[in-house]
């Protein structure tokens, strides 16, 4: 395995503050490697987006981090904490080691400025020692990569369609050739022969850049193609994580078994599917012990009471795939 | 550029319907100038010059409604706007160049400093939002509830006493004559500081609140975030995207302002008796200068078209994506 | 046939009565906001005040007596005029007009842009051009002007005189927002989801659009009444409308036309000009309120700055989400050592 | 202080003692380039400097217009027995201002000008025949212009030269105004005319080197101005005026409000019941309190008292006075009222007065809004007649709809003004005329508003009018003073003024209650004759 | 299974039908017509053939503003059709408003492409359902037989135990909840024909499918007629009957939703089918032999001025000459297996063209 860019520890994050406070992450320990595509699946409300926003710091109040840190190794340098940046160190590691692309591409642009100001922005703010016509290029080069020709440039955003727009902002994320790129649902709003071209396009990039992904959606079917490994968060917590190959043949968190087999294939044997039942947990009256019990099938005593924690199951002794769950042999080793 | 033709279609009917009501409205009125002159001069014209006030004002010849708006449209068209009665025999066009200037430059500077000066610190007290900037906004909101006529009446028993450095009156010192010296956009100046400040005062803080209102509108929107996810400065962010997009909704109320200059602050011109638009107003009025009145009128509903047709390009300008409604 | 969709069970934690709260907490908000309050209770004074006032004054406002331009004093607390009248008097009694003229326009006011806007934009086509080409001319012509000219033109232009007048020509521009405001609504979902119910085109204007326009036009309403109360002020003072009942506006006139502030009675201006500034404030706290409650993103505004329970202070904004100490942290974190290039980054 | 900058101005650089300037203000607001002196709407008349450039044939005193005035562009002046002949005297050797002399033929041009046209015959002359021939001019009339001597007298003279140039006489603006003034205009800006002396005068050339007419905006902005030197000739309403304008400087700021012959008054609807009974008309002027009405709302000043029961203002109508009233002032007496009333039938149940019907007594007082001074008058007055019961209301009417009340006699009671003129005659001729009364709801009166129907009055105005000797007038105007105090159509309260506020500072030498030689006002005629004897205060 | 017992009704009776149907959306102008003589319209529904049958489901795919939508409330009457014939139960039906209206919506209702849109954030669940009976008349005589009717409602849609859910606001519900009381809300008219616009396109993949099990389940006790608008290929083969397929504004494509999918025919049935996420695929996205039969990268066509003939051919990789400049009519196409029939718009298969 190639070593790790960020590691995620211990991470936490609320909304609002003391009482109020509603954990919307919880405890959460992620790694992402060099160069590889990390999939968060989940629920909608899981805290997949607010894990993103939260690992650079980009939360909208009332978000605080409320533990955990999130440690960045630059490639050569000593590792660092993201969260023991000051604003200003926050500010010149954004982007320049790691970018994030939102859903909303119309909102991520501002309606106002060209692309190309937009795009000069943040090269300008990162090199300055650039001179105009450098940034020019590197904007254009990379906007090319992207399949935008040059000259669209000096378009507004209205005046590019969604998926061009979803591309810019693709561009804009890499122009810095930053390590990591984060990106929430960065294709939901698109139709899929968009989706498929824009992916393509990302993983091509991916090989000549050599950067990391952390590739957020609840489309399973489309991470299982996509990405290198993939995580599942219910309920704030992670449940489980794995090679994409493996979890999708052999899940072991009853949650991940049952979205794998909430979406129709459009392949193979029609089948009847069962789906989840029950609704996702309200964050602010979590059930007790595994947030995923009271719609669990294979649900028991112990999962009511004590909060499973994620580690290498007794079962496959696979130190790639770990999974927080009671069930026999899914219990951590250790 | 059809987004401009659509709207010079609507100056154009808007003025049509603004000159016709200003045709109609004094026509309605009961009572007549004449009448009015003698009221003024309480007694110091005799009943017998009544009569010749009339044959001096034209006002003894009858004329059918259709034809007079024929003529009176015919007139506008060739910038006369008929002859003030207050001020017979001169021209209502005269006394507007007369005043239109000094309305134009008090009020105009005034509204551009104010709206300058309010949006800047709006942006301020929404970008720092729990700031001190923010903890002043009920002051501001009661600042901006005081009617500036009385703002401008404690000023001018505060300030302008006997001794004080600002004059409590005029647009200038008397026997000036005025010209473009030093001496008399001096004096010019020092008149206009009063009557500018208590302007400034009331109506800076109602762009405060806005632009503030706006900011923090604004800085919840995902392309503030992904500013900041980019690792711009802070001046930056604040400046080019926050500020940016929060003055464009200001700029149609900035606009509206603008267009009211002349005849917006009319109260304050008639506290301070400065020399501009709104106090012939008042005096039109008071002696039922129709003429006068309705070239004011037209003057004052001109020039919010104006400025609402400025504003028009100006959020051409400043907005990329052009709006179809509004 | 079992499908299993009858299988799904909803979760709610926390039960019924949890889950309902929200709702009544969310319409309670509105009195709950510290501004609106102070500026509703403010309001529900001067109400109080235009109901009373006369009974409540001291003397009769108008009555001359022998104290010839007090100042303040215990048996006149705002001083006197010039012919000896009671100016706290006055101002109590004073207060009915304002108000009354400032609700007043501001109902008419209100009800013309409701019907004018909402119509324009809910039925579309030529309606909606004529109409908004309407409050576009209205927005146009200046609304100060046109009262001076029309109220100093009726003759016997008392309170409900000035009152309509301001209200007839102050609408447009709460039409043009309530137009703006249904023409968005009108393509919403709900509203077609509920034609497509089979709704009746009058139900849906009062019962599917108008309770979500309920904010503006509250807000307008507010702002119509500030512009009414300065309006009808100004008319009075400059002397243009026929007041014979008093209200602040005519006490300032008094003011000025007997010069009161060169004979250095501060005392005849000062009190209603207060009142004035007051009552301006309450309504646009109000205001404040009525935003709050449409915006949720004002709601915090005053939030921002927030106390943790370990007693250090957090500052929320946008961009830098603040990292709560982290007390006892479990497990040692690598020590930061930062990228040479990335400290002059950071100094640039 | 404030004035630091006039006074720098004022005294030509130099110091106190050699001053040159006289700033005169006026309330009238900005102005428009006008020197015509013929449009009562030019900055000429509204400021008053017309008088400075053009000059009357006989310069008449107008708080005595009975004494004979003093020969001025005319030397002599001559009428016929019945007044509808005048021949007039010329005097020679005066230049107008651009240096051509003025001669007999300008007087009589002056006179055709205003027979000519309408508009500028503003007192309505009936303009017969007029020659010019040598020094003398010749007019005639159609009607005997006893009562309108002093109107014509008074005419100022224009340039032939310069009016025959001009096409519509009514509408020019005189761009450079030709006078005989000892002034012409130097420059002119909306908000002061600074007109500057002649070199040459057919009098001795007057002290004051330079006229600065000042027009503030209101009377706020004048008072301010007199207040702290900025304006030191003025006429305005100053409330308080002791506190406000002469407190500022006791031994400088003086004011002078003769009298004129003109009045004001509360007009009296004398159709409507039961004010149709003169009994309660002299019931209600016993009970008015003129010293408050002289003191609050006229601020000590402005309008001076009526104190003759006959209404005829003192001193200006003295000689008028018949003999039976000559010591009769009004005086309040509300006991007498209450027992003139209960004489007449009236009852008086606690503080409600019942007329002869059993129907309380009620009245509307009604006046424009924005004329302070008279609501205030109208405040007094309102509670003097709650003393007998009179329950009296005040409102305050938008101004146009009250011309037209007032004009058609639909109203209770109002202020409101008479004419004035050289004799008392124009006043009872406004008040009492029955040539001009109209019936209710029917308007154009232009006097007699209360709709005063009294042949005896009519036929006593008549014969004042065409009287062919003195004696006959003193009878007939002796008649009519008999009516105005027994039938009291109008209960007269002030008089008019022709005053002014002045400042002694610089300047000495105006009129004064010890030197009444002329009214005070700024903008009458006279203003040339004090302009002409003012003298710097310090030589 | 109240709703359907008066009558006796046979699975795959037509119920609606849409025939030819076409609508242009003017695009908005004022003034402009004066200075420019051509009227400009969004051609969004182009000539469409749709029927929908008792207890049967067809789909309708094609990409985002393809038209679906459209379609939807061309037949739900909420937009007048520029072009075309609806008929329901073989008769024409133009309804504007009014009582007309009303008895074509107790016949044909929607569920609109929202959940979160489509409920008025204002009114309760309450609220919404019993309009939905009042207007209809089935709200009974009563409170006590309404609040029955009411429970009986949510009971259908699963929204257990209903009390619960009477009394809130939309957005104290979850999406899946709102998409159910939509639902129920178009089922309190007691409709024959239900048009699902993207029912669930909002919703995640498990409540996702709890939505689609319970339309089935209610188009098997109701035996309604359901028109399922879709971007998910893959949901339609898994609930729907028949599926069309959709391009900008035209049907290029049509047949049973297993036969369509499986072997799909027109060039842009088939991008689609190739671009949907499929996990079981072989190779992976980004690798060469993916590259996707587009050639116009992906960008859809303009709708103002579509292009001539054959819609899909700028992006066609198969396109021919006539495909410009002729539009193409069905094609029948051999019934690989099972029942139904299967057809595409494209010249490809004119009878001796190249396969
Ligand atoms: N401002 C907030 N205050 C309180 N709770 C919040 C706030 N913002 C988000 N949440 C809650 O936090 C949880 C996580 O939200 P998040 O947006 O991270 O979910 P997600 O997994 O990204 O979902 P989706 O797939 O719908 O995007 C949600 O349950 C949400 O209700
Ligand atoms: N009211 C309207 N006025 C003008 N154009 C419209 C209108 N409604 C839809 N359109 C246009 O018609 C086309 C088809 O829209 P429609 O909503 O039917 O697409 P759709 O297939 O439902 O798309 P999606 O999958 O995104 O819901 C689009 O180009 C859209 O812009
Ligand atoms: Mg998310
Ligand atoms: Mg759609």
């Amino acid at each position: 395995m190639k070593p790790p860019v960020l590691e995620i520890k211990n991470f936490n994050v609320d909304y609002g503050l003391g009482d109020q406070a509603v954990q919307a992450v919880r405890d959460v320990t992620l790694t992402l490697h060099r160069g590889e595509v990390l999939g968060l699946a989940g629920e909608s409300g899981s805290g997949k987006s607010t894990l993103a926003y939260g690992v650079t710091r980009l939360l909208p109040p009332p978000g605080v981090i409320s533990g955990g840190s999130v440690i960045y190794h630059p490639p050569g340098g000593e590792p660092y904490d993201v969260m023991a940046l000051s604003n200003s160190e926050l500010r010149a590691f954004r982007w320049a080691e790691t970018s994030i692309v939102f859903q909303g591409a119309m909102n991520s642009l501002n309606p106002v400025h060209k692309v190309s100001t937009q795009m000069l922005d943040v090269i300008r703010a990162h090199e300055p020692q650039l001179t105009q016509e450098a940034r020019v290029a590197r904007a254009k080069e990379m906007l090319k990569l992207v399949g935008i020709s040059a000259d669209r440039m000096d378009a507004y955003p209205h005046q590019l369609s969604g998926g061009m727009r979803q591309r810019v902002m693709i561009g804009m994320a890499l122009v810095l050739e930053p390590q990591v790129v984060i990106m929430d649902e960065p294709t939901t709003a698109l139709d899929v022969v968009m989706q498929r071209q824009i992916l393509a396009q990302l993983v091509e990039l991916r090989e000549r850049l050599d950067f990391s992904v952390l590739f957020i959606t609840h489309d399973l079917s489309l991470l299982v193609e996509f990405s290198d490994r993939i995580a599942i968060m219910y309920g704030g917590r992670i449940v489980e994580q794995a090679k994409s190959a493996d979890l999708y043949k052999d899940s072991l968190h009853p949650y991940s078994e049952g979205l794998l087999k909430s979406f129709p294939a459009l392949r193979g044997p029609r089948k009847e599917l069962a789906g989840i039942p029950g609704s996702p947990p309200d964050l602010r009256g979590m059930p007790t012990g595994c947030a995923f019990h009271p719609r669990c099938p294979h649900a028991f005593d112990r999962c009511s009471t004590e909060i499973p924690v994620l580690g290498v199951p007794e079962a496959r002794n696979d130190p790639n795939r770990e999974v927080a769950c009671w069930l026999p042999g899914r219990v951590p080793v250790g | 550029m059809k987004f401009l033709l659509q709207r010079i279609a609507f100056y154009l009917f808007t003025a049509w319907a603004a000159v016709t009501i200003n045709f109609f409205i004094p026509r309605l009125i009961p009572g007549d100038p004449v009448q009015s002159l003698i009221n003024k001069q309480q007694g110091n014209i005799s009943t017998e010059a009544v009569h010749s006030l009339y044959v001096l004002f034209g006002l003894d010849k009858n004329a059918s409604m259709l034809s007079q708006y024929k003529d009176y449209w015919i007139q506008i068209f060739h910038g006369d706007l008929g002859t003030s009665f207050t001020f017979f025999p001169a021209p209502v066009s005269q006394i507007l160049t007369q005043s239109l200037p000094w309305t134009i430059l008090l009020v105009g500077i005034t509204t551009i400093v104010s709206f300058a000066l309010g949006t800047g610190l709006g942006v301020l007290a929404g970008w720092r939002r729990g700031s001190w900037m923010d903890g002043l906004l009920p002051v501001t909101t009661f600042i901006s509830s005081i009617p500036y006529f009385w703002l401008g009446l404690l000023a001018i028993t505060l300030l302008a006493g006997a001794g004080s450095f600002f004059p409590s009156s005029g647009g200038y010192e008397p026997g000036l004559v005025p010209s473009w010296n030093g001496e008399f956009i001096g004096s010019a100046i020092q008149h206009s500081l009063l009557p500018a400040l208590t302007i400034l005062i009331s109506s800076v803080s109602g762009w405060i609140l806005s632009m503030r209102n706006m900011m923090v509108t604004v800085a919840s929107e995902d392309y503030i975030t992904v500013a900041h996810a980019k690792g711009l400065s802070e001046r930056r962010v604040m400046v080019s995207y926050a500020a940016r997009n929060a003055l464009l909704p200001n700029v149609s109320g900035f606009a509206l302002s603008l267009g009211f200059i002349v005849g917006g602050t009319l109260l304050v011109e008639i506290v301070f008796s400065y020399p501009g638009i709104g106090y012939n107003l008042f005096q039109a009025v008071g002696s039922k200068d129709y003429p006068l009145l309705q070239g004011i009128f037209l003057i004052i509903t001109l020039s919010v078209l104006v400025a609402n047709l400025l504003a028009d390009v100006a959020y051409l300008l400043l907005d990329p994506r052009t709006r179809k409604e509004g | 046939m079992s499908a299993p969709a009858s299988t799904i069970t909803a979760v709610t934690p926390g039960g019924p009565a949890a889950a309902t709260a929200p709702a009544k907490r969310q319409r309670l908000r509105f009195v709950a906001n510290g501004k609106a309050a102070t500026g509703l209770v403010t309001l529900a004074f001067f109400c109080l005040i235009a109901i009373i006032g006369p009974w409540i004054a001291p003397f009769d406002p108008s009555k001359r007596s022998s104290d010839i331009l007090q100042s303040p004093s215990g048996k006149h607390w705002f001083g006197t005029t010039h012919l000896g009248q009671d100016i706290f008097s006055q101002i109590l009694v004073g207060t009915r007009g304002v108000m009354f003229v400032g609700l007043l326009a501001g109902i008419i006011a209100t009800a013309l842009s409701v019907l004018i806007g909402v119509s324009s934009g809910f039925l579309g086509g030529a309606a909606d051009e004529t109409l908004s080409a309407l409050s576009n001319v209205f927005l146009v012509i200046p609304a100060l002007p046109l009262i001076i000219i029309v109220a100093s033109t009726i003759p016997g232009a008392g309170d409900l005189m000035v009152a309509l007048v301001i209200g007839l020509t102050s609408w447009a521009w709460g039409a043009r927002v309530l137009r703006a405001q249904t023409l968005s609504l009108r393509r919403r979902d709900y509203v077609e989801a509920a034609r497509a119910t089979g709704e009746s085109t009058w139900r849906i204007i009062t019962v599917e659009i108008l309770p979500n326009l309920t904010a503006i036009i509250a807000s307008g309403f507010v702002g119509t009444v500030i512009f009414a109360v300065m309006s009808e002020i100004t008319l009075a003072f400059i002397g243009i409308s026929t007041i014979s009942e008093w209200n602040w506006g005519t006490i300032l006139f008094w003011a000025q036309s007997q010069q009161a502030l060169a004979q250095g009675a501060w005392w005849w201006f000062v009190p209603a000009g207060l009142a004035i500034a007051i009552l301006g404030t309450a309504l646009s706290l109000i205001n404040f309120g009525i935003d709050e409650f449409v915006s949720p993103r004002l709601r915090s505004s005053g939030h921002t700055k927030v106390k943790t329970a370990d007693g250090h202070t957090v500052k929320m904004r946008v961009g830098f989400t603040p990292v709560l100490s982290q007390n006892g942290k479990k497990d040692p974190v690598t020590p930061v050592v930062r990228k040479a290039t990335d400290e002059a980054k950071g100094a640039a | 202080a404030c004035s630091n900058g006039d006074d720098s101005k004022n005294t030509a650089g130099t110091g106190g003692s050699t001053t040159t300037v006289l700033n005169v203000g006026m309330p009238n607001g900005p102005q428009t380039e006008n020197h015509n002196p013929f449009l009562g709407s030019s900055a000429g008349a509204s400021l008053g400097y017309r008088w400075m450039i053009f000059e009357p044939l006989v310069m008449i005193n107008g708080i005595k217009p009975a004494e004979p005035g003093k020969p001025w562009l005319a030397t002599e002046w001559k009428w016929d027995a019945n007044f509808t002949k005048l021949s007039l005297t010329i005097r020679d050797g005066v230049k107008f201002s651009d240096g051509t002399p003025m001669t007999a033929d300008d007087v009589a041009y002056s006179f055709q000008l205003r027979k000519d046209n309408e508009g500028l015959n503003t007192d309505a002359i009936p303009y017969g025949t007029i020659t010019a021939s040598g020094n003398k001019v010749d007019l005639t009339f159609t009607r005997s212009q006893f009562t309108n001597q002093n109107k014509v007298l008074t005419v100022f003279v224009v340039s032939k030269k310069q009016w025959s140039a001009i096409s519509d006489p009514t509408k020019d603006i005189l761009k450079n105004p030709i006078g005989t003034g000892p002034y012409t205009v130097k420059s002119f800006t909306p908000q002061t005319t600074t007109l500057t002396v002649r070199d040459s005068y057919w009098q001795d050339l007057p002290k004051i080197k330079e006229l600065r007419y000042t027009s503030y905006n209101d009377n706020n902005a004048q008072t301010t101005a007199l207040a702290n030197g900025a304006s030191e000739w003025s006429f305005v309403f100053v409330p308080n005026v002791k506190a406000v304008y002469q407190s500022k400087d006791e031994k400088n700021h003086k004011l002078f409000f003769p009298a004129n012959l003109g009045i004001h008054g509360l007009w009296i609807n004398t159709t409507r019941k039961p004010f149709d009974d003169p009994a309660l008309r002299r019931a209600m002027d016993k009970v008015i309190n003129r010293d408050d009405i002289f003191q609050q709302g006229e601020a000590g000043y402005f309008y001076p008292k009526v104190e003759s029961v006959t209404g005829i203002p003192t001193p200006a109508g003295e000689s008028f006075i018949a003999p039976e009233y000559k010591d009769k002032k009004h005086v309040v007496d509300v006991d007498g009222a209450k027992a003139d009333l209960a004489a007449a039938g009236y009852k008086l149940e606690g503080d409600v007065l019942k007329d002869k019907t059993g129907k309380p007594v009620t009245i509307t007082l009604t006046d424009p809004a924005g004329w302070s001074d008279y609501i205030t008058d109208l405040e007094i007055i309102k509670d003097n007649l709650s003393t007998i019961g009179i329950k009296a209301t005040v409102d305050k009417a938008n101004q146009d709809a009250w011309f037209k009340k007032i004009d058609e006699g639909d109203f209770d009671a109002a202020m409101h003004w008479t004419n004035g003129g050289a004799t008392p005659f124009d006043i009872y001729q406004n008040i009492m005329d029955g040539k001009i009364l109209k019936p209710i709801g029917k308007g154009g009166v232009s006097g007699n508003y209360g709709r005063f129907n009294s042949p005896e009055a009519t036929k006593a105005l008549d014969e004042y009018a065409n009287a062919a000797d003195e004696a006959a007038r003193t009878t007939a105007l002796n008649t009519l003073q008999k009516i105005m105090v027994e039938q009291m159509p109008i209960i007269p309260t002030s008089a008019s003024n022709v005053g002014g506020l002045y400042s002694t500072k610089n300047w000495s030498g105006w009129p004064s209650d010890a030197d009444p030689y002329a009214p005070g006002q700024p903008t009458q005629q006279n203003a040339l004759e004090i302009v002409l004897k003012l003298k710097p205060s310090g030589a | 299974m109240t709703a359907t017992e008066t009558e006796p009704v046979t699975t795959g009776d037509v119920v609606l039908e849409a025939d030819g149907l076409t609508k242009h959306f003017p695009v908005r102008r004022g003034l402009r017509d004066l200075f420019t003589k051509e009227r400009k319209a969004v051609h969004a529904v182009d000539d469409i053939q749709l029927t929908l049958r008792r207890g049967r489901v067809t789909a309708l795919v094609g990409e985002s503003g393809s038209g679906k939508s459209t379609v939807a409330r061309l037949m739900a009457q909420l937009y007048g059709r520029t072009a075309g014939d609806i008929r329901l139960h073989g008769e024409t039906i133009t309804v504007k408003g009014g009582r007309g209206f009303r008895a074509y919506c107790r016949q044909v209702q929607m569920i609109f492409q929202d959940p979160f849109a489509s409920l008025n954030p204002v009114h309760t669940v309450r609220y919404h359902l019993t309009r939905a009976l009042k207007i209809h008349g089935r709200a009974g005589k009563g409170s006590a037989e309404l609040e029955q009717n009411l429970n009986a409602l949510l009971l259908r849609v699963q929204l257990t135990p209903p009390e619960r859910y009477l009394d809130k606001f939309p957005h104290e519900l979850s999406g899946g909840q709102r998409q159910r009381v939509s639902i129920a809300r178009a089922l309190g008219a007691n409709p024959e024909v239900l048009l699902a616009d993207e029912p669930v396109s909002m919703l995640d993949v498990s409540i996702r499918l709890g939505v689609l099990n319970l339309l089935r389940d209610l188009k098997e006790r109701l035996n309604l007629a359901i028109l399922y608008i879709t971007h998910d290929i893959a949901s339609a083969r898994y609930f729907a009957d028949e599926t069309l397929v959709m391009y900008a504004g035209r049907m290029v494509e049509g047949g049973d939703s297993e036969t369509l999918t499986q072997n799909p025919a027109h060039p842009y049935t088939r991008l689609l089918i190739e671009s949907a996420p499929d996990p079981d695929r072989l190779d992976r996205v980004g690798d060469a032999k993916d590259a996707p039969e587009d050639t116009a990268g992906g960008e859809p066509p303009s709708l103002i001025a579509p292009p001539t003939g054959c819609r899909f051919h700028p992006r066609c990789i198969h396109a021919m000459p006539k495909c410009s400049t002729e539009l193409p009519p069905r094609f029948e196409l051999p019934i690989v297996s099972g029942e139904g029939e299967h057809w595409a718009a494209c010249w490809l298969y004119e009878e001796g063209a190249a396969k």
